[in-house]
């Protein structure tokens, strides 16, 4: 593995019998992915995405079919910004791999061929993998990302600014969870998908004109007229008893 | 050359159908299911069932490991302080056997082999409602079944006193190092 | 391991409210599937059916027995009529009874070549089993795809029906026992194929899938091509017996069957009548795992029904047309040097009829033997894939008949 | 789902499209490919996955490492226990939890055992597709009779949850070499039978040589693994390069065939056959009658441990990616399924290839769909 040249800021690490390439940015990632192609790492075993609840990591594990060596490459990305440069031109077998990695873990590989979802329903929307989401999808209102770790720093303020519409930006940071156990109250499912809209309490709920909570029925999934009604009937309650 | 190919093909497709028309000598491998019962190994995990000693009383301490072992989370105990003596007695011992996976964890777990593993397989029922079990119908299993098994204890079953013997030796399925294990126990009585 | 003092685990009692209810009658019966089973059941069978051809092929002189219907010796005008329609439907019972028995039998055979039962509950040893599935048949809803042609939908399975039931006309069973005696017997064989592909292909094509489309599509390449080396085979037959009037080639055979000289023919027949009946390896058309069904992806009830029951129909006529061209019909083997059936026929009368009755018994038992011929080929083998299939019919078969048919001429020239 | 460029219409071509699945004879599961079929030629083809998605990676993350054990047979169900396997050695690896030799060959010789059952379901189901139903039955006549070892040594038959950290769950029975040996003879016995319906039919070659060639370059750049691969003459094999269990001291070699083809790769699975039976023998003379069945070890796992660990399964690479936070069950453990990872070629295999052949080509691959949506 001595053939590799570093990149600059690139870390190898050794863990128990694993080497680890851990790239401190998406071009180092794929400078790193193409040395190792170059290196003979021609079989693709595994792409993992993994939430490391300050970031999403991803996890390419290599083997070269010539003398059966392995290598792991590694790249931390933010919430924000969880773009990463695909290699699935340089190994076909990560294709599908990465398109499983957004389906489920919610990286953007740029560059793919055929970014779509794999194992979900097109419109899916979520990504459920990620620690924020309980095993029924819904958000898990306690949950706060963790600061990005020194060690693993990353230039993430090069990062180009979020333009999927996937990228969730965490509200709950923002917010008390008072207000949202307060929403909670009402049904998790559309506690999260309100969140994802900005209506963060019962409070805003409530003082929501007709206007605009139709178009927001409509975006979180109600469908008729009486359940609006009978939804912003009991928020009223719920609000009023509180 | 075409004719020995022609020749060779049809030589081999001979040979396929003398495979085809051997067959039969090996006799028929269907079981008549409704009318002929598998012959199921003791170990064999089709179902759970809780075990009662001869008295009625139950083997269950209250220990609650089975319900924190299990993977799909379908077992819930509740208990309460055994108003005369030491321990727990059950209040309700439930078993979602429609999502029970049957790993037989809960069974490896029990330190006192009160929840094991039948033979029993025909459940099958049109409303899975029934499939709820509750403690009186686990009971039930445990006082129909004709032998169970746990890998604590082995292979059990009932005399025709109703009090519960553990089967001998030539029949327990654990190996080696149970065997051993219950030889050393039989010696020193 | 169990000893003997406990019992069983197969024992364990289940309350009666969770348990699984199976008919437990008649279970010592369903025990007893064996193959002498299959050939006593076959036996069986094999009297039934020649008791059907027997009434269907006596009956213009039954007919003739009412005075009405009579007229010196022929059939009346209304004597027509009666026959026509009594000997239409006696026609399609001689089908539909000759592809049930077609059907358990190949189930059976099946089960026993596959160590497994087969049908095993209604009937002795499932006897009644395909009875029960025509039965089923007949009383499902009678569908038709929102899309589907209707007209064409509903006709097509009655073509592909009917062309196997032209088939039945033109063969004799024994002497004289014969619906059509026409001298254009082989020139029918040929039409009768050729009204079948187009049902196949009008169904695949007015169900409006695209499975039933590649289905019939492909049905129709397979049929049309192998009507060609069909055709050309029966040709060759008349060639060398030099006749279209099948009684004449089945007496023509009394001592040598026309398979020794045209053994050639035989071959393509042979294979060419298994492509015919789209059986395996040639059952492309239905692939059930490539095209689900193919051609009667739609079809259900009664309509899928007439395609199934006129697929094994064939399974029974296209043998009985080879046993009529190749194998010497009715006769017993070499029956030119000496005849069972001529020592009946000295008895006078009632000898007559005997002597057809071994006839039929003859003419079915070869037939059998060529229907289980082609259930054993089904056992065994694969399918084809498409271009295969139109290879070894333009690149094989076709010369091969080609050649069987100048064979034909020339011992014709030689011997004759 | 379809995206538009999928439905544009390929230039020059008159393009049916048909749905091959969900719901398909031939598709072994609800496995959807969308294929463009021009005449019988197939012009495009979409695979869709996905229908039995019931994200198993997402429950492990709440379960401990003992409970994430019988998730993992339902995975590939058809040889349920080695999907047990990969996990149990990568969490034995990172925990530092050693295995008794015994341990090690009752799991090795039950992993070939269930090789034999997996490759029985293939030859059958593949026979399936190509129109032949006897030998369908003859495998499953046959598959009955190692399920019965495998009921009787751990309980279940597909599902059975029996390796765990340190060996196996529960000792095996006295009679289980004797079974093995008897089992093993019979079925060396009958396999000749299996070859004469299937590699050696000229039918079955006629439909399979030549058809779905798998360049070697293009198997190992899609990561194509197990006989897929090997059949395409790359020798790469697991237990031979980075052995396990009792691998190490057993005496085999690595087959290959340079064909490529579907035929290549049933008589590639056809010689496993031959293979596992002689590794099952090995195992029954190597294995010591008496020892531990299972090892002592602490199940701890330091934060920030991860391991990739696979096993030659009998559909190929089955890997499974750990990442522990020191907690009692796994952080995120990713499943590498062979059936997924093959399933990419899918494309490539069946472009140009006629309706027929695509079914031939789907057989060969081999595919479990319980694997593939995991």
């Amino acid at each position: 593995m001595s053939e590799i040249t570093l990149d600059d800021q690139a870390r190898k690490l050794t863990l128990g019998v694993e080497t680890v390439y851990h790239a401190p940015s998406p071009a180092a990632y794929r400078r790193l992915g193409e040395r190792l192609y170059g290196a003979g790492y021609d079989f693709p075993q595994c792409l993992s995405g993994v939430d490391m609840e300050y970031g999403l990591r991803v996890v390419v594990n290599l083997r070269r079919l010539r003398d059966q060596a392995e290598v792991t490459l590694w790249l931390d990305v933010p919430y924000e910004a969880p773009q990463v440069p695909t290699l699935c031109d340089l190994w076909g077998g990560l294709e599908w791999h990465e398109r499983e990695a957004y389906d489920l873990v919610g990286l953007h590989f740029s560059g793919h061929p055929d970014h779509r979802r794999i194992l979900l329903e097109d419109d899916w929307t979520i990504h459920p993998l990620q620690r924020r989401y309980d095993t029924g999808g819904y958000l898990i209102p306690e949950w706060r990302p963790k600061p990005w770790p020194e060690a693993a720093s990353s230039d993430a303020s090069d990062q180009a600014p979020v333009e999927a519409a996937e990228a969730v930006t965490p509200k709950e940071a923002e917010t008390g969870s008072s207000e949202l156990s307060q929403l909670k109250a009402l049904s998790a499912a559309f506690a999260a998908k309100l969140q994802a809209q900005g209506i963060t309490s019962l409070k805003a709920l409530a003082e929501l004109s007709d206007e605009a909570l139709t178009p927001l029925a409509t975006a979180i999934g109600l469908k008729s007229a009486a359940a609006v009604a009978k939804w912003r009937e009991q928020a009223r309650q719920l609000q009023e008893g509180a | 050359m075409i004719l020995k190919d022609v020749l060779g093909a049809l030589r081999d497709i001979g040979k396929g159908m003398a495979v085809v028309q051997r067959a039969p000598r090996k006799g028929v491998a269907t079981k008549l299911y409704p009318y002929e019962l598998p012959e199921l190994p003791p170990v064999s995990c089709q179902s759970l069932a809780l075990i009662t000693e001869a008295d009625g009383s139950d083997r269950c301490i209250s220990c609650l490991l089975c319900e924190k072992v299990c993977p799909s989370q379908v077992i819930a105990i509740e208990r309460k302080r055994n108003p005369d003596g030491k321990g727990f007695v059950l209040e309700r011992f439930d078993i979602d056997l429609v999502n029970c996976m049957y790993c037989a964890a809960c069974v490896e777990a029990c330190p006192v082999s009160a929840i094991v593993t039948i033979g029993d397989f025909e459940l099958s029922t049109y409303d899975l409602q029934t499939l709820k079990a509750d403690k009186e119908f686990l009971d039930a299993q445990g006082r129909r079944a004709k032998q169970w098994y746990s890998p604590k204890y082995g292979v059990e079953y009932r005399d025709e006193h109703g009090s519960i013997v553990r089967a001998p030796l030539a029949e327990q399925p654990g190996g080696e190092a149970t065997m051993l294990e219950a030889k050393a126990e039989e010696s020193e009585q | 391991m169990v000893p003997r003092d406990r019992p069983a685990l197969r024992s364990i009692p289940i309350p009666k409210d969770r348990r699984y209810q199976p008919r437990r009658v008649g279970y010592s019966a369903l025990k007893r599937f064996t193959a002498r089973e299959l050939l006593s059941y076959s036996l069986l069978f094999f009297a039934l059916a020649a008791l059907l051809v027997t009434i269907y092929s006596l009956l213009p002189w039954l007919i003739k027995q009412v005075p009405a219907f009579a007229v010196g010796g022929e059939l009346s005008g209304w004597g027509q009529v009666v026959y026509g329609v009594l000997a239409a439907m006696l026609g399609f019972t001689v089908v539909a009874v000759a592809a049930l028995i077609l059907i358990l039998m190949l189930r059976k055979y099946l089960a026993l070549v596959q160590n497994r039962y087969g049908p095993l509950h209604y009937g002795p040893a499932g006897a009644f089993q395909t009875v029960a599935d025509a039965i089923k048949l007949l009383v499902k809803e009678d569908f038709t795809p929102g899309k589907a042609d209707r007209l064409i939908f509903t006709l097509a399975p009655l073509m592909v029906f009917v062309s196997a039931l032209l088939l039945l006309t033109v063969i004799p069973f024994a002497p004289g026992w014969v619906l059509a005696d026409t001298s254009v017997g082989l020139i029918i064989i040929i039409a009768a194929g050729t009204i079948g592909a187009y049902g196949v292909l009008l169904a695949g094509w007015s169900s409006e899938n695209k499975f039933g489309l590649l289905g019939g599509l492909r049905a129709t390449a397979q049929l049309i091509s192998y009507e060609i080396p069909l055709a050309l085979s029966l040709l060759t037959v008349a060639v060398w017996v030099g006749s279209l009037n099948l009684s004449a080639i089945v007496e023509a055979q009394r001592l040598w069957w026309t398979a020794l000289p045209l053994f050639i023919s035989l071959l393509v027949y042979l294979i060419a009548s298994l492509a015919e009946i789209k059986m395996v390896p040639f059952d492309l058309p239905e692939a059930e795992s490539e095209l689900v069904a193919g051609f009667n992806t739609e079809y259900s009830g009664m309509r899928f029904g007439f395609f199934f029951v006129a697929e094994f129909g064939e399974l029974f006529l296209l043998p009985a047309i080879a046993v009529t061209l190749f194998f010497g019909g009715y006769h017993q083997p070499l029956a030119g040097w000496w005849d069972f059936a001529d020592v009946l026929r000295g008895w006078g009368g009632f000898g007559e009829f005997l002597a057809n009755l071994y006839g039929l018994f003859w003419f079915l038992l070869k037939t059998a033997l060529l229907s289980w011929l082609i259930m054993w080929l089904r056992a065994t083998l694969p399918r084809f894939r498409d271009d295969q299939l139109m290879e070894l019919c333009w690149k094989a078969l076709i010369p091969l008949s080609l050649v069987g048919l100048v064979v034909a001429v020339v011992l014709r020239l030689v011997f004759k | 789902m379809l995206r538009p460029t999928e439905l544009a219409p390929v230039p020059g071509a008159q393009e049916m499209l048909v749905n091959l699945g969900p719901q398909h004879p031939a598709t072994h599961g609800v496995l959807k490919v969308v294929l463009g079929i021009d005449g019988e030629r197939v012009t495009r083809a979409v695979p869709h996955i996905g229908f039995l998605h019931r994200n198993h990676e997402k429950i492990e993350e709440s379960r401990t490492y003992h409970q994430v054990i019988p998730y993992l047979d339902r995975m590939d169900y058809v040889s349920g226990l080695q999907n047990e396997l990969p996990f149990c050695l990568a969490v034995e690896e990172l925990a530092g939890i050693e295995v008794p030799e015994r341990a090690k060959y009752i799991r090795t010789a039950l992993f070939e055992l269930n090789r034999i059952i997996s490759h029985l379901v293939w030859i059958g189901t593949y026979m399936l597709d190509l129109g032949a139903i006897t030998p369908f039955l003859y495998a499953f006549r046959d598959r009955e009779l190692a399920l019965d070892i495998v009921e009787r040594t751990t309980g279940g038959r597909m599902l059975p949850n029996y390796y765990t950290f340190g060996g196996v769950r529960r000792d095996i029975n006295p009679r289980f070499w004797q079974e093995l040996t008897d089992f093993v003879d019979y079925f060396e016995g009958v396999l000749p039978e299996y070859e004469a319906l299937t590699v050696d039919a000229p039918v079955f070659q006629a439909r399979t040589v030549g058809i779905g060639v798998l360049p070697p370059e293009l198997a190992v750049n899609h990561g194509i693994s197990g006989p897929m691969l090997r059949a395409s003459g790359v020798a790469h094999d697991l237990r031979k390069d980075q052995p396990y269990d009792a691998y190490p001291w057993l005496d085999f070699e690595v087959i290959t065939r340079s064909e490529g083809d579907c035929w290549a790769r049933s008589k590639l699975r056809c010689q496993e056959f031959y293979q596992s039976i002689e590794l099952i023998r090995q195992c029954v003379k190597k294995a010591p009658r008496t020892g531990p069945y299972l090892g002592k070890g602490r199940l701890k796992i330091e934060a920030g441990r991860q391991r990739y660990r696979a096993v030659e399964a009998s559909r190929g690479q089955l890997g499974v990616y750990l990442y522990s936070d020191g907690g009692p069950g796994p952080y995120r453990s990713k499943h590498r399924s062979p059936s997924f990872t093959n399933l990419q070629a899918l494309p490539d295999l069946f472009v140009g290839q006629r309706f027929s052949d695509v079914i031939a080509i789907l057989g060969s691959m081999d595919i479990v769909l319980g694997e593939v949506d995991r």
